[in-house]
């Protein structure tokens, strides 16, 4: 196995259990802890990609981890301000209860 | 002689390390450095407890502690063994293991801070090119030590010590970044040793240290302020307030790991100043070009506990701030300040040589502060205090 | 491959783990900073530094914060007493499984092209710095607004309305 | 402008800090077991029971010549009931000549007593008063903080030395009382012999 492969089977690894927190738990916060898995999941791929890619000098990989880094970092802060409200309003942050779109 | 002078640590390890095979040397040398920080900084904490007692005791007309030992120099040895006999107490409700990694973890990220620290010429641990990122990163990480501490107690007053010192460390963590970003635009580089040899030449024997220019010295006293807040130092140690919160977030803490707490936060202290040292004050360079004949980490270290004394001198003479006044502070005039300076500095940098960007430069900067201040003072309604009784 | 990538592999996948398995949120914020850490260390062992760096600054200084910020503030920092997955929790699982499935076949179909190693990149933080305002200033500059646009709507989303909540006790 | 009352505030920290080491003024402190500051007349730390070294009973020994009668009149008005008193059988000539009891227990628990003085306000003897003694901590938490009559007992001369002016007035106080005794003893005598002899004439 090559070391990119490695890390691509790891970064799957990630992603997977992300995904599957995401679509089990009941809990919101937990459901964005796992969409932050997989965002960090695919950071993963961009940096091996750059490191083993023909091209690093061309920073394409690492950009893109950069970026995707500071996107991240705005989708958490909305999420979580979402997440707050929601709690306030509803009183919970059960997403099971919240089967409703009446106020 | 003087160059060994200067020298003699980075060549008594040289000494010691090339007794080894010719493969361990790299990590042996490595290893000596970390063991001579993780000696020296404690050291300095246990002197410091004593100088800060005693300074503090003369501010208010005491004496300060002064019976064990000559002059009470071994008291923090009494203290330390004090603290190391007494009985580690673990609330029933606490999360063990929570409770337990805390303290190790703000010790252990506070410390990792000093691995980019240039303390001589030639005396840094690894010369990162992202050091100044690197830093920043460890220091981002202590919060988390911080609030790990105040939850796993399951106690109210060290969850809301944690709270209140997360939320003063993460507000005052961006005019930090901001007024150290300063430095970067102008050095052109994050190695700490480039910022260092930046500003280390001399016109008409006085430095190039970046605190005497304009957008050196506001981004110092930014620094200044955003440091103390984010060590928790007085007069914004409102994470700490006794007559509130007890102690805050170390509360539940005692014997040992209470002492590791202690030392992290002294030890922090250490670390930031001493980054602000090699920000602004020019590193390990010399006041004086006559004066370079002095070993570099005795520059170092002297300017460290200078800054050291000023922040012992600030908590003798302020008194502790509100929640609120602390966050207004923060983000109405420290913010936009630094944001100002940032623009301050790309136009110093643009515009060439010359007294012109002097006058323009301290002229914008004069004029905000002065403007932000009246607003922050109008602000602050003084009146007769109205009291409410729980009824 | 390292032993030292196989130890940070198995950190930071047990990091995950555990920030999706355990049932008290705290616990799974803190374990998910394992995870954040074992990235970060994963990026240092691809000679990213800035990028490894940028993780531990943003994930574990202020992502994991406010992670933390928002269970204590919707009370969830107690460990629940019913069930902590969801009743679809079979479905998400198998979709899961299948998606590991489908990339982890992907991967090994593909490792015999894949590059064996290179000689590391000698990228420094000015070349990084460099291409930020040179090649990618308009990303920069988006990310920028959009950074800011976030900021703003985290603070009105969040903020406590309370003109609107004083009328409804009014009434 | 912002930050001019900072500035003030360090300048006068900075001149108490350095001032320390030059004047006498900013450097208030003494050095307790070994320096003393001398205790302030009106200063009471916890009550003693007086007695007269030479007294009426010609004896100089404390028990002899302690002016309390066990009225218990402290006892009662003792607001936290530290006070315990237990009063004589027999009875003995008080210092102004008339036979009168004696305490045969007179404790304070001074772990209870709470300074206020009131004991002293109330006792028509002149025979409990304010000590200034405070060093008083000991290794045994009940017993030695229960003070028996013996340990109680200062001499007058004591009280002088700790509460002259107070000390003075009450002595004088006294002795004025002990004459108007002795006259009343002298008139009733003479009173007696009077209608002794306008019995006989």
């Amino acid at each position: 196995m090559t070391p990119l492969a490695g890390y691509l089977l790891v970064a799957a690894l990630l992603f997977s259990i992300g995904l599957a927190g995401a679509l089990t738990r009941r809990n919101a916060i937990l459901v964005l802890i796992g969409i932050e898995l997989m965002l960090n999941a695919a950071n993963l791929n961009l940096i091996a990609f750059w490191r083993y890619g023909p091209h690093p000098e061309a920073l394409t990989g690492m950009m893109f981890a950069i970026f995707s880094i500071a996107v991240a970092a705005a989708e958490a802060a909305v999420g979580l301000g979402l997440v707050i409200q929601i709690h306030r309003h509803a009183k919970t942050t059960d997403l099971d209860q919240m089967n409703r779109m009446k106020g | 002689m003087i160059d060994t002078c200067d020298q003699i640590f980075v060549l008594l390890q040289h000494w010691l390390v090339s007794f080894l095979p010719a493969a361990w040397q790299t990590a042996a040398g490595v290893l000596l450095s970390v063991a001579a920080i993780v000696c020296l900084f404690p050291a300095l904490f246990a002197l410091t407890t004593v100088f800060e007692r005693k300074g503090l005791a003369r501010i208010q007309n005491r004496l300060g502690p002064n019976r064990v030992g000559p002059f009470g120099f071994f008291q923090p040895i009494a203290d330390g063994i004090k603290s190391l006999t007494k009985e580690d107490i673990v609330p029933l409700s606490a999360d063990a293991a929570v409770h337990f990694l805390a303290p190790v973890l703000l010790v252990v990220t506070v410390f990792m801070g000093f691995a980019v620290l240039p303390m001589g010429r030639n005396m840094v641990l690894v010369d990162l090119d992202a050091g100044l990122l690197f830093y920043f990163a460890m220091g981002a990480s202590s919060e988390l030590a911080v609030f790990m501490a105040g939850w796993s107690s399951r106690n109210k007053y060290s969850l809301l010590g944690a709270m209140r010192a997360v939320a003063q460390m993460i507000s005052y963590e961006v005019p930090l970044l901001l007024s150290s970003v300063v430095v970067v635009m102008i050095t052109g580089s994050l190695s700490l040793t480039k910022i260092v040899e930046a500003q280390n030449h001399y016109t008409w024997g006085l430095p190039h240290w970046y605190i005497f220019t304009p957008w050196g010295f506001a981004g110092f006293l930014m620094y200044a302020i955003a440091t103390t807040a984010e060590t928790n130092r007085s007069p914004f140690d409102l994470p700490e307030g006794e007559s509130e919160l007890v102690a805050g977030y170390h509360t539940e803490y005692s014997g040992f790991k209470f002492a590791l707490f202690f030392l992290g936060e002294y030890v922090a202290m250490f670390s930031i100043s001493g980054l602000g040292t090699t920000l602004f004050l020019g590193g390990w360079s010399a006041p004086f070009s006559f004066l370079t004949w002095v070993p570099s980490w005795i520059w170092f270290f002297s300017k460290l506990m200078l800054s050291i004394f000023v922040f012992i001198w600030m908590r003798g003479t302020l008194p502790r701030l509100r929640q609120d006044q602390l966050m207004n502070f923060a983000w109405k005039f420290v913010l936009p300040m630094c944001l100002l300076n940032l623009m301050v500095a790309g136009l110093w940098r643009f515009m060439g040589d010359g007294w012109l960007r002097w006058v323009v430069c301290s002229a914008i900067l004069l004029l905000a502060y002065v403007g932000l201040g009246l607003g922050e003072m109008r602000r602050q309604r003084l009146g007769p205090r109205s009291y409410r009784y729980a009824e | 491959m390292s032993i030292v990538f196989y130890i940070l592999a198995a950190l930071t996948v047990a990091g995950g783990l555990a920030a999706m398995l355990l049932r008290n949120t705290v616990h799974c914020a803190l374990a998910l900073t394992v995870a954040f850490a074992g990235l970060a260390l994963l990026f240092l062992n691809l000679d990213a530094q800035f990028a490894g760096f940028a993780q531990i600054l943003v994930y574990i200084g202020a992502v994991a914060i406010l992670v933390v910020f928002a269970i204590l503030l919707t009370r969830g920092s107690e460990t629940p007493k019913e069930g902590v997955y969801s009743r679809s929790w079979l479905a998400g699982l198998a979709i899961a499984a299948a998606v590991f499935a489908v990339l982890g076949w992907a991967v090994l179909q593909s490792a015999r092209v894949l590059p064996h190693e290179t000689a590391v990149p000698a990228v420094t933080v000015q070349q990084i710095g460099v291409a930020l305002v040179g090649r990618y200033v308009l990303p920069l500059e988006i990310v920028a607004v959009l950074l800011t646009s976030a900021l703003i709507g985290a603070v009105i989303i969040a903020i406590h309305e309370k003109v609107g909540h004083e009328k409804e006790e009014h009434k | 402008m912002l930050g001019e009352g900072i500035i003030k505030g360090m300048v006068e920290t900075a001149k108490n800090f350095f001032g320390s080491y030059f004047s006498a003024e900013r450097l208030t402190t003494v050095e307790y077991p070994e320096q003393r500051i001398a205790p302030y007349e009106a200063a009471r730390v916890f009550p003693f029971l007086v007695f007269d070294s030479k007294n009426h009973a010609g004896g100089t020994d404390w028990e002899s010549g302690l002016r309390c009668v066990a009225c218990q009149i402290c006892e009662k008005e003792c607001p936290p009931k530290c006070i315990f008193i237990e009063k004589s059988k027999d009875k003995k000539p008080d210092a102004l000549g008339r036979l009168q009891f004696y305490p045969a227990r007179f404790d304070i628990d001074i772990s209870v007593c709470m300074s206020c003085q009131i004991c002293v306000e109330v006792c028509p003897f002149e025979a409990i008063k304010m000590d200034t003694e405070f060093e008083l901590s000991t290794e045994d938490r009940f017993g030695g903080l229960l003070l028996d009559r013996k340990q109680l007992a200062k001499s007058n001369q004591y009280y002088h030395q700790i509460h002259p002016a107070e000390a003075t007035g009450v002595d004088a106080k006294l002795a004025a009382e002990k004459i108007k005794a002795h006259a009343k003893v002298k008139i009733t005598d003479e009173a007696k012999t009077a209608a002794i002899a306008g019995a006989g004439a």
